[in-house]
């Protein structure tokens, strides 16, 4: 249940304005526009990568934007995509002359208004690329239709990193293509989330029950399954993800454990031990496993599994620099 | 009144029924969305509600509705909505004289709408009620009726289309994915614009009953 | 609820070998003891700092090892005191035999834990000092009497920070003894949580209620409330702060604002905008806050303010750099 | 039976009836505490019975159960109860002939208990259960009682001791800080020690009633 808030109206500006005061050592408002980008602005001659999307998921998306990560990030209301208007202005916020990239998870709000503001960009003249996640192997059969959900954080990096080398906008843009490609999620939960100020969650569980393949907007999963135990839920998600490995991939993997909110640190240890016995067991290389909340639905129940397939520059890229609030690595 | 005024009202209509429902949308899109449609169709009105005066057309209130809406709303139905009311204005120029008129321009932001969605009648969207509705109006309005009359005659066909949701499974939005689950229960943008023409169709019959 | 686990008597087992297979790269195991320290071990001619206490907090403990920040963590069962053996046994894996430190929250059983250990290691002739944390207000009036609670993390910060530049067993436990007596923080709680493989939560709170005062153990609060909007909660933990500034406090402070699980980031931030504003409108200057989850209480809804009252030597220790799994800075 | 074995059954009674009674410990603690006495309790006795074999006394079946006892437990009573029990088995050296050679090794351990828990009867406390119970033992003791019947007629004053703890505010331990909060729960550890002491008075009346 969310608990701490005001008018339900002001979350977000109000949100914003907290995150805002609080990090600025970092990052910085976009002066009337709903988003954030690196304090001090865009390097001039530097590729352009906006993240965004709806609220409810810190650190998506501002939390990751800064030196090395996003350049920026568009915020939308709770579970909502940001409007076409405000994705424009956040791009022209964040814009160096070398080209924008917007990259988002596929959702088909943030989609009609991403590319509603790309059209408007081009028409200006400035050249915008689109790469949007699809790691959720839940959400379809067809790679191409999936959701993206936790992996968002992976190729965002991959993304952040290449951009802040100095890559030209063709390359960032690949590479993003690249991560997107080779990344892979599968989640579950054990419980619903609530919306600033309603009175009901938006799904509910039975205690004894949880949902396979589940979004990131406190969309219920696609299957109900009777609660299984750690080692169960570590199987159902490494099987998932192994039966579904992208063509071209190697043996070492990029590995994130991910809590939507309310299954906590502790559980994700549990889980990654048994996790981290499969995946050995089946050959693969866990590169630089992450735990944590990277990609949260408010304080919903469950958590997910994503897996990147790295290649020697996807590997680079992950371990490059990079200084946002939520994500410091050296 | 005039056509401007007359079509401010409409959307003032719009935003109390929306306010109204707020509720019921967020139930709705819960089911198998994220719960946000309630939400989002309120503050796309009220931003509408407010950008309101100064527009002398009819065209030119809906026009710059669109625009407050999709830029207040987000979300998929921010950008739908948005597209449909800024396209329907920028389809009637002057004043409308003739109910056909109106029909020309709402079947171009029916067409607009379902360019941006990638989407069609039977997908369980909002298209499920605008499809019919314009049809009906237009058989209606070839057949001489009022603007009045064929809005109002309208909304039998649109009501039905927005039920017939029901029973559809999701083939666009966030609750695609859910396919089966999606079944048995209306599409929350086939709801509101239900809510929304039916709202404008009370304030044209008592305003402008012609 | 926690929902993820097997069989609960193995919890602390596996969570401890899922936090050292995912942390491999920053941290390990020590053997044959519940605990970790930092990888490849103690330097020889440092004092090690070894925090410790309880589980269910993460990322205290373990989370908080690494270069600048802690030597090693001892790690005990959830919500209970690791045994004095478990912390003899990590404070000799940790000796680098240039003295220990320990430091941990001031519960009782902690006390009675650390104490004994630090009795036998004397015994062997290890110099050992103990640090205790009495940040939480709320606890008691007489300072010494108080709890830890999310100033564990500052505290940490600067043992660790004045250990790692090299400084004498002295100086590091006279400076974690400034941090502490520096430090105050006051939270609340808007629902309980449950420990694994319990039915029911510690402590429930109405919905329609808050608790002043909590604890980071599922300890109900001191005292009940009617649920605050956002600003309202944001003006009694200010008001409770800076009424109770220590003597010799400038005007900047470093500041925690601390989820203890499933109060989440956004309802964080929209408290932030208005603590910030009541800080600075009191002259006092919010030194790099932090808004996350450092000192958590499984999934326990609720969050905490923490101020650490600056002067420069303990300022330079915040920013030393560190790295760790769950905080890195540079 | 020789002594070792008798207390070997003592402590496998103590698991017995702590793990019997954890739920309703874990409810104890969790009123004003972290809930945590009832899995503790368990953990160390559970500990206690698996190190049990290969000593040829009391005492030293006792010193060795309080070591496997607060290594494993942890927490609070772990500390103390681990003390209680390995002061009262390094104060038993060799056969146990009188009662009051018990009384002595009694009162030890809980003075043990109350250094380092720097505390007293009336804190609300395991100490509620103990100070009565050796106090009533040593007079039964003094009076001639058996190890047995002193033991037995001693439980009386520990329940007395445990319920007290009802109307008692805390003064130690994590409930301390809850003050009046804590009115009207027993205290964990008190309760916890009076089964342990309950059960031990039932392995001694069937084994060694003399
Ligand atoms: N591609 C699409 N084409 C037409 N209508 C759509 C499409 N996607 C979503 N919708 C409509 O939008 C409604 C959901 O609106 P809303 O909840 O605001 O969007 P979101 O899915 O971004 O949360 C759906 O009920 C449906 O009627
Ligand atoms: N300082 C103390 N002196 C004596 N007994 C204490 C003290 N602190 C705690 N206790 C006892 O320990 C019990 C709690 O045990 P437990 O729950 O295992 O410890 P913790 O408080 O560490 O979680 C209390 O009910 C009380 O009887
Ligand atoms: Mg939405
Ligand atoms: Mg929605
Ligand atoms: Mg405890
Ligand atoms: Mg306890």
């Amino acid at each position: 249940m969310t608990k701490v808030f005001n008018n339900p109206l002001d979350f977000r500006e109000q949100m914003l304005d907290g995150f805002t005061a609080a990090y600025s050592r970092t990052i910085e408002r976009i002066r009337d526009a709903s988003g954030v980008m690196v304090r001090g602005g865009p390097t001039a001659g530097k590729v352009a990568v906006l993240i965004g999307g709806g609220g409810g998921h810190y650190p998506l998306f501002g939390g990751l934007v800064g030196k090395g990560f996003a350049t920026g990030a568009v915020m939308g209301e709770i579970f909502t995509s940001p409007s076409a208007e405000q994705c424009y202005r956040c791009a022209k916020a964040v814009d160096g002359g070398a080209g924008i990239v917007f990259a988002y998870g596929n959702y088909s709000g943030d989609v009609m208004n991403f590319s509603m503001a790309t059209m408007r960009l081009k028409l200006e003249g400035l050249d915008v690329r689109q790469v949007l996640v699809t790691d959720d192997v839940a959400s379809s059969t067809d790679v191409d239709s999936r959701r993206g959900v936790a992996g968002d954080f992976f190729v965002f990096k991959v993304l952040g990193a290449s951009a802040w080398r100095g890559d030209s906008l063709d390359t960032v843009e690949a590479l993003g293509r690249r991560a997107n490609a080779m990344t892979r999620s599968f989640g579950v939960a054990f419980g619903g989330c609530t919306v600033p100020g309603q009175g009901q969650p938006l799904f509910t569980v039975a205690p004894d029950q949880m949902e396979l393949g589940l979004g990131l907007h406190g969309e219920p999963g696609v299957e109900t399954s009777k609660l299984l135990t750690a080692q169960e839920v570590s199987g159902l998600l490494v099987d998932k993800l192994l039966s579904d490995i992208p063509r071209g991939a190697g043996t070492r993997a990029a590995v994130l454990v991910n809590g939507l909110g309310a299954t906590k640190y502790e559980e994700l240890f549990v889980l990654y031990s048994d996790m981290h016995r499969r995946l050995s067991a089946a050959g693969i290389e866990t590169y630089k496993p992450i735990v944590g909340e990277l990609a949260t639905s408010l304080n919903m129940e469950g958590c997910s599994l994503t897996l990147m397939w790295l290649d020697k520059e996807l590997q680079a890229l992950v371990d490059a620099p990079a200084e946002t609030p939520a994500w410091t690595n050296y | 009144m005039n056509q401007a005024d007359l079509t401010a009202r409409c959307l003032d209509a719009a935003l109390s029924v929306i306010l109204e429902k707020e509720t019921e949308l967020a139930y709705l899109d819960s089911v198998a969305g994220d719960g946000d449609h309630g939400a989002g169709m309120a503050r796309g009105f009220r931003a509408v509600v407010a950008s309101g005066a100064g527009s002398s057309t009819a065209g030119e209130v809906l026009a710059k509705a669109g625009m407050a809406f999709s830029n207040a709303a987000g979300g998929s139905s921010g950008a739908l909505v948005g597209m449909y009311l800024m396209t329907l204005g920028m389809n009637l120029s002057g004043e409308i004289t003739r109910a056909a008129q109106l029909h020309t321009a709402l079947l171009k932001a029916q067409e607009a709408v379902m360019k941006l969605g990638k989407s069609q009648a039977g997908d369980k969207t909002l298209l499920d009620t605008l499809v019919p509705f314009t049809t009906a109006y237009g058989e209606a309005a070839s057949a001489g009726a009022s603007l009045t009359a064929a809005w109002l005659s309208a909304l039998g066909a649109a009501r039905a289309g927005m039920e017939s949701t029901r029973d559809m499974i999701s083939k666009r939005g966030r609750s695609a994915v859910l396919k089966e689950r999606s079944l048995g229960t209306q599409d929350p943008g086939a709801t509101s614009v239900y809510y929304v023409l039916q709202a404008a169709g009370d304030v044209l019959q008592s305003h402008c009953p012609q």
